[in-house]
C-alpha cells in the first residue's frame, strides 16, 4: 500500500470526491450485485444504472456478444423504473456511503423533467447523469445526444427543474463531439460524462443474422478507448467543465490516459464485468503513479497533456 | 461467492473434443452446490474480454477442488483445452441458484443432453450424499458415442441409466426426449434437466403435460455473471407477467413452468 | 484446396472482380512491397496508398503506435505525387494484371478533379477510390467526408472529370454515414468504401504527451469491426450502390460479416502488416466456406443478414 | 525474405530483463546480414496488434538458427520471455538493408550502448570471417554492470573491447561516448553504433566533427516492417533536402550525416 500523502480527491460538478475513479452506468448495477466481492465504500462514485420513469422490460435476447477487446450490448434500458428505485435500490445504495449519481433515460423532454423532479426529492443523490446517448432503445436515447439542439433544451429544460447537479452523458457517436458539449453547457450542465458507446454490430455467419436480437449494439470494453482519450480531449479543450471520462478503461494507466486528455475523474465500465475488484486496483497504482511521479495531488494531472507544443514536420 | 486466482491442477482429454478440468479451489470446492456454476477468465489480457461460464460437475472437499467439463467451441474453450495443468486462472463462484430439492416423494429423473451431463452428475451426487434414498434414473443423450462424456461417472451416481445416441452408436437410437413419456409415466416426483434448448424445451412440454414438476439449466451469453449487467436474460412467464431474467443470478436453473419457451423457439438462444 | 466449383467472382462499379477481395489503401503500399511474400495476381484488386497532386513528406513521426487490437497511425498522406505514381509506381503495378484502384486525396474540389483528369490518361486504372476521410491532415481529408454538401460536390466534380469508375471512400467519424453515402450516390459515384478510420488518441503518461506527434490519430484494425459491419449495414440499407466492406478484416468469417451486412467486396488493411498472406489465405477460407455452405456463388451471400425478422420484445 | 512458422529453441535469460532467444529459422540463418532484422508476431492472436521487430544478433547456418538478444520491456517481449522453447513464433526476415561494409582503410569502431550490442556482435562476427583481418575495438556502454549484456560474446569478437557503466559498477565509468574521441584520433576509418538516440547523435556528432565516416542503427516504432505503411520514418536530409526515411526499408542502418539530428533531439524517437 502506498504510504497517505498522495492527495487523490477530485472536485467534479460542486461534488467532492475522495477519488477520482467511479463506475460506469449499467456495468455495477445498484452496486449490491458487487457487494459481496468489492469494498464498494472505497468507490470516489457510483453511476447507477439508467432509470426510466416507467418499469422497462428491455430488450429480447441474445443482448451481448464479444468483440475484438470489447463487447456488444443492446439490453435496452430494463429496469425497475424510478419508484421502485428509490423504494428499494437506493436504500442500499445509501449503505455505501459514497457520491451516488443517478443516471436517468427519457423517451421525451417531459420524462428527463419528471425523472428530476422526482429524484430531486429523494435523499442523498449526489448528481444525475443525463444519458443522452444510449444507442438501444427505439426512442430517446442517442437521438438527443447526436443532436446539439435537442441536447441543449433537455438539459436546459431539467436545470430548471432540479437544483442536483447535472451531468450530461454524451454519445460518441458524432461528427463534433466538441459542440455537443458545448450545447450541454449552454444547456447548463455542470460536468460532462464521456463517452458512451459506440453504435456497432456483428454478424453470426452460420446463422446469417446478426448477432444481437436488438441487431444492433453498443460497443464498449478496450477497443474503444483511443476513441475515448480522443474524444475527452477535443471537449476538453473546447467546453470549460469538468469531464468524467471513461470507455474501456482497465488501468491506472488508462485512467491516467483520460486525466492527462482533461478529465477530472474517469469511470470504470465493461472491466468491471471481468475483475470486479479492478476499480479498487486502479485507485492504489494511481497512488503508487503520483508517488513515484512526484505528484502531490492528482488533480494536477488533469489536462497534462495539452499544450506540449506540437512536433513540427517537414513541408 | 469469490473471486480469485486458483490453479488448473489436472485437465484431462475425455473425448474428442471434451476436457475435465480440475481446479484448486477449496472456497468453491466448499461452497458450491449442484447447478451452480463458476465463471472463469480465461487470459490474463483484455482479448478475448469475457469470462466464460461453466457448471460444476463436482467438488472434492478435502482436495479443495473442483471439476469443470467442457466442450471446446470457440477461441475461449480452445485456450483451457490447451492450458498447462499449473496454469493460473482467475475464477468467480460459485454463481447462480442451483437446483432446488425435489419434494419428499417419487423418483428423480435426471435428463442430460450432451455436456449439459456435468451439473447432473453433481446434483446425484449430492442426492446420494449419506442420507439421501433417492431412487434416481439417468436418461443421457447425445449425438454419437464420442459425445457421451462422462457416461460412466453418469451411471455411476444413477440407479438407472440409459444412453441414447441420435446415430445410435451406442446404447438406444434416437433423441433422449423420446425416453423420456415412459419415465413421466411411473411415479417420477421430479424431473431435472440440462441441455440444448430445444431438448430442454420438449422435456419441459413433456413435465407439463405429466404433471411432473421440471427443472431446466440454461444457458446464455454472459458479462458479468453476478446480476449487474443484464445481459443474460431469457423469456419469462409466471402469474400472467412476461420478463427477462437472468440466468446468472435468478438462474441457471429455472422451474420449467416460469420459462417463456415460445419465445425461445423464436431465436432466443446462444450461439 | 478446394474444388473449382464456387465462383467468387463478383461485379463493382462495372468492374469483374475474380474474387471479392482486396486490399485496402495505405496498408499494401503500392504493391510491390509485399511481391516477396504475396502472390498479389490473386489478389481480387488492389487499392494503392494515396496519390495527391504535389508530392508530401508526411506527418513527423512517431507514426503510429498500437492500442488493444488495433493500432493508430498519422501518416500524413506521404506520398511522391502523382507524377513519380504514374512514372514509377504503375509500370509494376500492372505487372501484376489484378485491377488497380488509384486511392486519390486533395485538398480541394479543384485538386480531385485535377487528380481524376491526369490519372485517366494513365493506362491501367480500373477505378479511383476518392478518399474524402483521411482524418490525419490539416486540409482536405476527413472535412470532405463528414459533410454531405462537400460529399456531394466533389465526387460530380470529379464525375464530370473521368469516366473512370467512382468510388467514394466515406468517413465513419459522423453521425449519419447513411446520409454520407446517399451524398456520393447523388455526385454519380458507382461504388462506396467504408470504413476509413476513426480518429482516434493515445497518451504516453510517462512523457505526458500524445504517443503520435500528429496528437490524434486514424484507428484501424479489429477493435473497429464491429463499428464498420454496423456502418456497411446501414449505408447497404439506405444507398443502392455496390460497397466496399473494410475495418478491422483478419479472417474469410469477417469478411462474410462484411458480405452479409451487404459489402459487394472486402478489403484487408491493417492485418496485412501483421500476416502478410492473410488475403490469399482468406479467398482460399472464403472458397471453403461456400463450398461447405452449399453457395454455388458467393456474390449470393450479399446482404444475405438483412431481412431476416426481428425478434420481437417484450413491452 | 521470408515469412513463416518457426520454433523457439532455446531460451536464456543473460541477465536481468534481457534474454537470449535462439530461433530455428534455416533461410533466415542464411540470409541475414548484419544489421538486419526480424520481425516477430508475438502470438497467434490480434491483440497485442503489431509484430515486434529485433535484430538479428548472430547465425548458425550449420544448424540452420538464428539468435536475438532481447531486453523485455512492455507487453510484446514479456511474451517472448516467458515463451518455452518449442513454442511456434511467426517471423518475417531478414528485413532491412544491414551495415554498409567498411572501406579498405583503417581500424573499425563499434560502439554499444546496452541492447544496441546485438546487431555488432553480428557486424564484428563478419567482421572477422575468413578473410577479414580488420583490426576492431569495441566500446560497451550501459547503466550498470547488469546491462552490459553479452559483453564477452562482444569482448570475443572485437581485438580490443572497454566497457563503461554510467554507475562504475564495472570498467569505466561515465557514458560510452566520454570514450569515442581518442579512438577516433587514431586512424579509425568507420564507426558503427546501435544504442539510444541520443547516444547515437552523440556517436554522429563526434564522428562529423572527425570526419569519420559513421553508421547507425536506428529504432521507430514500426507496423508493416517491409516498406509498405511508412510508418517507421525517422527525418534525413541529403543534398539539401528533407524528407522521411523508412527504418525497416531504407535502414535500418543509416548513414549517420544523412539523418536529421536536431529533429530528432525535437522528439521523434520510439517510447
Ligand atoms: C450457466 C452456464 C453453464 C455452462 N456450463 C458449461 C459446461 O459445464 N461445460 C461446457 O462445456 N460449457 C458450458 N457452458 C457453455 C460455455 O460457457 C460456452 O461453451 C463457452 O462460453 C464458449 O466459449 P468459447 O470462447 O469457446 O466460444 P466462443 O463462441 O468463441 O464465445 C464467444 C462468446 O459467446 C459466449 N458463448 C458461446 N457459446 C455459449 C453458450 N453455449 N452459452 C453461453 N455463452 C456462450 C462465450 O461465453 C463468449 O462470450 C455453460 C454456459 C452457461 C451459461
Ligand atoms: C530495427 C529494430 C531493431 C531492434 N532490435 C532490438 C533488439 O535486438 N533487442 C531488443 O530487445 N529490442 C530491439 N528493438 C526494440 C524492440 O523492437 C522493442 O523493445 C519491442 O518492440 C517492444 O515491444 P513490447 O511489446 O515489449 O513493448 P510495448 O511498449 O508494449 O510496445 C508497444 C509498441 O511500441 C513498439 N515499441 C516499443 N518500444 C520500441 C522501440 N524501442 N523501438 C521500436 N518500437 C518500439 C512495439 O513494437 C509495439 O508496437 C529493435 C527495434 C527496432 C526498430
Ligand atoms: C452492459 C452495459 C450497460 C450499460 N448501460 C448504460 C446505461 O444504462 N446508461 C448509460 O449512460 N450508460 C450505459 N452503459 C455505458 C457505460 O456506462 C460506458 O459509458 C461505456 O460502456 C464505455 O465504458 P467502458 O468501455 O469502460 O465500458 C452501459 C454499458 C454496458 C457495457
Ligand atoms: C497505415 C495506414 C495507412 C492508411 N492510408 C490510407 C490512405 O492513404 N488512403 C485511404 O483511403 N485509407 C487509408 N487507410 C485506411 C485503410 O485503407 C482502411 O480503410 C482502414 O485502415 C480500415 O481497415 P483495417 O481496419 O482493416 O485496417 C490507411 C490505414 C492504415 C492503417
Ligand atoms: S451476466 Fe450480467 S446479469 Fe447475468
Ligand atoms: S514499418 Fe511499415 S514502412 Fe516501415
Amino acid at each position: 500500500m502506498a504510504a497517505p500523502q498522495v492527495d487523490l480527491s477530485v472536485e467534479l460538478a460542486g461534488l467532492s470526491l475522495v477519488n477520482p475513479v467511479l463506475v460506469a452506468s449499467g456495468t455495477f448495477g445498484y452496486g449490491t450485485e458487487y457487494g459481496e466481492l468489492v469494498d464498494v465504500g472505497r468507490l470516489g462514485g457510483i453511476c447507477t444504472k439508467a432509470v426510466t420513469l416507467q418499469p422497462r422490460a428491455g430488450n429480447p435476447p441474445p443482448r451481448i456478444c464479444e468483440t475484438p477487446a470489447g463487447m456488444l450490448n443492446a439490453i435496452g434500458l430494463q429496469n425497475p423504473g424510478v419508484e421502485v428505485f428509490i423504494g428499494e435500490k437506493m436504500p442500499a445504495l445509501r449503505e455505501f456511503g459514497v457520491p451516488i449519481i443517478v443516471n436517468v433515460a427519457g423517451e421525451s423532454v417531459a420524462d428527463y423533467v419528471s425523472l428530476a423532479e422526482r429524484l430531486s426529492d429523494c435523499a442523498d443523490i449526489a448528481a444525475l447523469e443525463l444519458n443522452l446517448s444510449c444507442p438501444n432503445v427505439k426512442r430517446g436515447g442517442m437521438q438527443f445526444g447526436i443532436d446539439g439542439e435537442l441536447t441543449e433544451r433537455v438539459v436546459a429544460a431539467v436545470r430548471e427543474a432540479t437544483e442536483l447537479p447535472l451531468i450530461a452523458k454524451l454519445s460518441p457517436n458524432v461528427t463534433d463531439i466538441a459542440s455537443i458539449g458545448e450545447a450541454a453547457r449552454d444547456g447548463g450542465a455542470d460536468a460532462l460524462s464521456l463517452i458512451n458507446t459506440l453504435l456497432a454490430m456483428s454478424i453470426d455467419i452460420d446463422r446469417r443474422q446478426p448477432m444481437l436480437a436488438n441487431v444492433t449494439g453498443a460497443l464498449s470494453g478496450p477497443a474503444i478507448r483511443p476513441v475515448a482519450v480522443r474524444m475527452v480531449w477535443e471537449v476538453a479543450q473546447a467546453v470549460d467543465l469538468p469531464i468524467i471520462g471513461m470507455g474501456g478503461i482497465t488501468s491506472a494507466a488508462d485512467a491516467l490516459q483520460f486525466i492527462m486528455a482533461g478529465a477530472t475523474a474517469v469511470a470504470v465500465g465493461t472491466a468491471n464485468f471481468v475483475e470486479p475488484g479492478i476499480s479498487g486496483r486502479i485507485i492504489d497504482d494511481l497512488e503508487d503513479f503520483c508517488q513515484q511521479a512526484g505528484v502531490a495531488c492528482a488533480a494536477d494531472l488533469i489536462g497534462a497533456a495539452h499544450g506540449s507544443s506540437d512536433v513540427e514536420g517537414l513541408q | 461467492m469469490y473471486a480469485q486466482t486458483t490453479q488448473l491442477i489436472q485437465r484431462e482429454q475425455v473425448g474428442p473434443g471434451y476436457h475435465l478440468l480440475e481446479f484448486d479451489c477449496p472456497q468453491v470446492a466448499a461452497a458450491a452446490q449442484p447447478g451452480q456454476f463458476v465463471h472463469i477468465r480465461v487470459t490474463g489480457d483484455w482479448d478475448p474480454l469475457l469470462r466464460r461460464p461453466f457448471s460444476v460437475m463436482g467438488t472434492n472437499e478435502a482436495e479443495g477442488s473442483f471439476q469443470v467439463l467442457m466442450r471446446t467451441v470457440g477461441r475461449g474453450t480452445q485456450m483451457l483445452a490447451e492450458a498447462q495443468s499449473g496454469t493460473k486462472f482467475d475464477i468467480m463462484g460459485p454463481l447462480g441458484n442451483g437446483f432446488a430439492l425435489p419434494g419428499p416423494e417419487g423418483e428423480v429423473v435426471l435428463v442430460a443432453g450432451g455436456i449439459g451431463v456435468a451439473p447432473l452428475i453433481f446434483l446425484a451426487t449430492a442426492l446420494r450424499e449419506p442420507g439421501g434414498s433417492r431412487y434416481i434414473r439417468g436418461l443421457f443423450g447425445a449425438r454419437s458415442a464420442d459425445d457421451l462424456c462422462c457416461w460412466l461417472e453418469f451411471s455411476g451416481v444413477c440407479d438407472e441409466f440409459n444412453a441414447i445416441t441420435e446415430d445410435g452408436s451406442t446404447g438406444e437410437q434416437g433423441l433422449v426426449t423420446d425416453f423420456l413419456p415412459p419415465q413421466l409415466k411411473r411415479g417420477t416426483g421430479c424431473v431435472y434437466a440440462c441441455g440444448p434448448a430445444l431438448m430442454l424445451a420438449e422435456v419441459a412440454r413433456q413435465c407439463e403435460g405429466a404433471e411432473v414438476p421440471c427443472y431446466v439449466s440454461m444457458e446464455q451469453r454472459m458479462g458479468c455473471g453476478v446480476g449487474a449487467c443484464l445481459g443474460c436474460v431469457i423469456p419469462t412467464q409466471a402469474d400472467g407477467t412476461q420478463r427477462y431474467q437472468r440466468v446468472c443470478k435468478d438462474g441457471p436453473i429455472f422451474d420449467a413452468e416460469v420459462v417463456d419457451w415460445e419465445a425461445i423457439h423464436r431465436g432466443c438462444t446462444p450461439g
